[in-house]
C-alpha cells in the first residue's frame, strides 16, 4: 500500500467541476497553498475545475490561495464562518456583486458539522444561533428545558490538506495549529488529497502520534518546500 | 450427510473478497479467523473497535501486552503503519463509511438483508458490542456462518425471527455451501459446492434462492 | 463630558474577576486585552478557537511562526503545559461548558443577556467566526464595551436592534462606567465610577438598573 | 496550578452515593484499578459510595475492579455495551436475580453519547440500532432516504480514568489501546480524576502529543506501580 503520488497534478486529477471541496487551514496556518495553486494552474491551462463549493474556515486573503481561485472565477460558494482577511477583496468584490455564494456556518458548528460528515450523525442539536438570523428555518427541539437547533451534517466530494509528516499508508501528522480542521476535513471527503512537509514509511510515526489515521487519506504528494500562506500575504505575492 | 465447508474454509473463502488495501473489521470469534485467510500478495489493515488501526497477530504466549487487544480481548501486535485512536474516532470510522468491509458472524439473516446476531432472546444477560454499528458502518457487510444451525434449520431466513442486529444491512453471505448476495430483497446464488444440487440448497434455504446469472463452484482448499 | 474608562481601564477591571487556574477564551479585538491585566499571582489559562490552550504573547517581530496563530490570525507563544487539538475538540470544549469564562465585545446587550456583536445589519458581507458558539460554551459569558456608542446612544438596552449572537447568555458587562450582571433579566448595578451618579448612569443606559444590593466603587488603576 | 494529589483517597473523596460515573478502560486495557479498589476500601470503611449508577464498555470480569464494586454491592446500574467477560459472575448473578439495573447501548453509540455530553450536544441522530430492540421508545428520523435512530448525550458526576503521563496541570498521553473511552469520558463529567503512571512538570509532554487537554481533568494521582486488570484476573486474584 503506497498512497503516495509523484506530481501535484496527478493528486487532484479527479478534482471536478461543481464539486464541494473542503480545504484545509484557518487563515494560513494549515493552508495547502501548494495544492490550491495546482488546481489554479489546471484551471488555466484546461477551464476546470470550475463552478466548486470551497469549504473552508475563511474565504481567502489577499491574492494568493483561496482568494486566487475566487479571483480566477473557480468558485461558485463558499461555505466557511468568516469571509473576512487583512485582504478580503477577492470575495468581498464577488460577493457585493452577486458573483458567488455565502453559506455562512458558526465557527463551532461548521467545525462540529463536518465532523458529524465524516463519522457517519447526518443530524445532530446545538446551542449555538439558537434565536438568530442563522437559525432562520432550521428545525429546534427543547432537551432538559434548554432550547437547540438542529444542524446536518457536512460532506464534501474531496478534501485538501496540508501535513507535516505523512507516512505510506496515509498516517498523518500536523504541525502546531496548523492542525484545526484538517483532520474533520479528511473524514468527510469522498477523497481526501494531502500535501505533506515530508513522506516517510509506514512505521516511522509513533502509533501514537498518529493525528489522522491513513483509513481517512487517499493520495499524498511531497511537498518539502511548502509555503505559508501567511508569509506569501505579507510580501505582497500575487497567483 | 451432506458434505459442507469447515469454519476455516468459508473464512478462507471470505478472504479472498478482500481486495489489496482493503480496511477490514472482522467480528470476535469465528470471524477473526478470516485474516489468517489474507492472499499474500494482498495487504488489508484491520481495524479493531477498542482503537486500533493494522494490527497484527497474537504474539507468542508470555509476550501479551494487555494494553495491546483487539475487540475480543485478545492480545495483539502492531503492523508497521498502525495507529490509536478513542472509541468515537474508532466509530467514526465504523458509522461514517470508511471500513471497505465488515465479516460478521450471523445467527439468522433475513433475504431482506436484516441480520440476527447479537441476542438468542430474552433469556440470560444481552450483549451487543460493537455489532449493530458495524452492520450500518462497512461499505460492504458480509456474514460468514454452516448453511444451517446445529439441529438443521436454515440460518438464511425469509424473516429473521430472532433480534435484530441491523435492518437490510447484509449484502453477502459465505456459508458451508454457497456463497449468496443479497440484491432487491433477495438471496442471489453465486457459488455453491460442485457436488451439491440446486435442490438440495434449496432445501436447506429458509427463502427462495435466485439466480441470477451464472452459479460458480464453491472450490475451496484443505486449510 | 462624563469621565470614564479607557478600554485598557475596562479591561484591567474584567481580568481582576478571572480567578486563579481559570480556563478562559478573550474574543478577538480589545477583548484580547484582558490578558496583559492578569494578577501576577493568578494563572489563568487562554483557549483559541483555532486549537490551543495555554497559549501566551505574540513574539518579537520577525519571529513569528505562521502556525501558531490565534483566532484573531495574531502569531502567539506557547506556555508550558501548552496542548493543540482540531476544531471540533476545541469547540467541544466551549460547547460542553468546560470555559469558566469568556469575554466578549458587543454592539448591544439586552436586560435579558442577549447578545449583538457580530453584524450590524444586511450591509457588507457578513462574519460570524466562533462568536456564536462562544456565548453558549462558557460558564461565565462576560461582555466588555464602552457604556454607549460613538454617537452617545446606550449599548445596554432593553431589546437588541441588531442581529442576535445569542439569546440570554451575557451574565455580567464591564463597561467604560460601571460593572454590571443580569440576572432575571434585569441591568443589576454592582459597580460605577464613584463620581458618577446613579441618575446620570440610568440616562445613557437604555434599560432599568436594578439595585440588587451594595454599589461599590469602580475604581481602576491607570494602565 | 497543581491538580496533582497525594492519595487516592484524596483523589475520590467527593465521590458520593448515587451518582453517576464513567470508569475509563476496553476490558482490562485502561482500567484504573488502584481507583476502583480506593473506592471499594472507603465503601468498606463507611458503607460510601454506594448506589452508583457505573458507564463502562462492560460490567467486570473476575472478583477484581468493577466486577468487585459489584460484588461490594455499590452498583445499583451498569450502563455498558458488552457485560460479558471471561468470568462475569459478579454481575450476571445479580442481573439474574434482580438485583443491578442494565442499560444495554451499542458500542458506537455509547461513546458517541458519551462524546456528545463533553462536546454540549444534547442530542444527535445514529443509524445504529435502527428497526431493533435497542431503539424502542426512541425517537427516529430520515434524511436523505434512510432512517435514524435520536440518542441523548450521556454525563456523569464523575469520571475515573488511567493515564501514562500526567502533566500538573491534567494534560494526559495514555498508553496503546488503552485510550478507548477515558479521553471522551474526562470531558463528559463533571468531575474527572486520573490516576496516571507519572505526573510530569508542565512542559514535558510535547503539546502536539497531548491527547486529553488538561481542561479536562480536576484532580491526578500517581500510581507508577498499576496493575493490569487482565493480569490480576489470571492471575485469580480476589478484591
Amino acid at each position: 500500500m503506497d498512497k503516495s503520488v509523484a506530481t501535484m497534478a496527478a493528486a487532484i486529477a479527479d478534482i471536478a467541476d461543481g464539486m464541494t471541496i473542503m480545504i484545509g487551514g484557518f487563515g494560513g496556518s494549515g493552508a495547502p497553498i501548494e495544492l490550491i495553486h495546482a488546481l489554479i494552474d489546471r484551471f488555466r491551462a484546461t477551464g476546470s475545475p470550475k463552478n466548486l463549493t470551497i469549504v473552508n474556515n475563511n474565504a481567502g486573503n489577499g491574492r494568493i490561495g483561496i482568494a486566487a481561485m475566487i479571483d480566477a472565477g473557480m468558485v461558485a460558494k463558499m461555505v466557511c464562518s468568516f469571509p473576512r482577511s487583512a485582504d478580503p477583496r477577492a470575495f468581498t468584490e464577488k460577493y457585493l456583486a452577486g458573483e458567488i455564494g455565502l453559506e455562512l456556518v458558526p465557527q463551532g458548528t461548521l467545525a462540529e458539522r463536518i465532523r458529524a460528515g465524516g463519522a457517519g450523525i447526518p443530524a445532530f442539536y446545538t446551542p449555538t444561533s439558537y434565536g438568530t438570523d442563522l437559525a432562520k428555518g432550521k428545525p429546534t427541539a427543547q432537551f432538559d428545558g434548554r432550547m437547540y437547533v438542529q444542524e446536518r451534517w457536512l460532506k464534501a466530494d474531496a478534501a485538501i490538506i496540508k501535513a507535516e509528516l505523512a507516512d505510506r499508508q496515509g498516517n498523518l501528522t500536523y504541525r502546531k495549529a496548523a492542525r484545526n480542521f484538517s483532520p474533520l476535513m479528511a473524514a468527510a471527503a469522498s477523497v481526501t488529497i494531502v500535501q505533506a512537509t515530508r513522506i516517510v514509511e509506514p512505521g516511522a510515526i509513533d502509533p501514537e502520534a498518529v493525528i489522522t489515521p491513513g483509513i481517512f487519506v487517499n493520495r499524498i504528494v511531497e511537498i518539502s518546500d511548502a509555503q505559508q500562506e501567511e508569509a506569501l500575504m505579507r510580501a505582497g505575492v500575487a497567483y | 450427510m451432506m458434505h459442507k465447508l469447515s469454519n476455516a474454509q468459508i473464512a478462507w473463502r471470505a478472504a479472498q473478497d478482500i481486495t489489496d488495501g482493503a480496511y477490514v473489521n472482522l467480528g470476535i470469534g469465528f470471524p477473526e479467523m478470516v485474516a489468517k485467510f489474507q492472499p499474500p500478495d494482498r495487504q488489508a489493515i484491520f481495524h479493531t473497535e477498542n482503537g486500533i488501526l493494522n494490527f497484527g497477530e497474537s504474539p507468542p504466549e508470555g509476550e501479551e501486552d494487555w494494553d495491546l487487544i483487539n475487540a475480543g480481548k485478545k492480545a495483539v501486535t502492531l503492523k508497521p503503519g498502525a495507529s490509536f485512536f478513542h472509541h468515537a474516532d474508532s466509530f467514526a470510522m465504523v458509522r461514517g463509511g470508511h471500513l471497505d468491509v465488515a465479516i460478521l458472524g450471523a445467527y439468522e439473516v433475513a433475504e431482506t438483508g436484516d441480520l440476527a446476531n447479537w441476542s438468542t432472546g430474552p433469556k440470560g444477560v444481552p450483549a451487543v458490542g460493537g455489532a449493530m454499528d458495524l452492520v450500518h458502518g462497512a461499505r460492504r457487510v458480509a456474514v460468514i456462518t454452516d448453511h444451517v444451525t446445529r439441529d438443521g434449520k436454515p440460518k438464511l431466513v425469509k424473516n429473521c425471527t430472532l433480534p435484530l442486529t441491523g435492518v437490510a444491512c447484509v449484502s453477502r453471505v459465505y456459508t458451508s455451501l454457497a456463497v449468496i448476495d443479497i440484491e432487491g430483497g433477495r438471496f442471489v446464488l453465486r457459488e455453491k459446492l460442485p457436488g451439491l444440487s440446486l435442490d438440495d440448497l434449496q432445501a436447506v434455504t429458509g427463502a427462495q434462492l435466485v439466480i441470477g446469472g451464472a452459479v460458480g463452484d464453491l472450490i475451496v482448499p484443505e486449510v
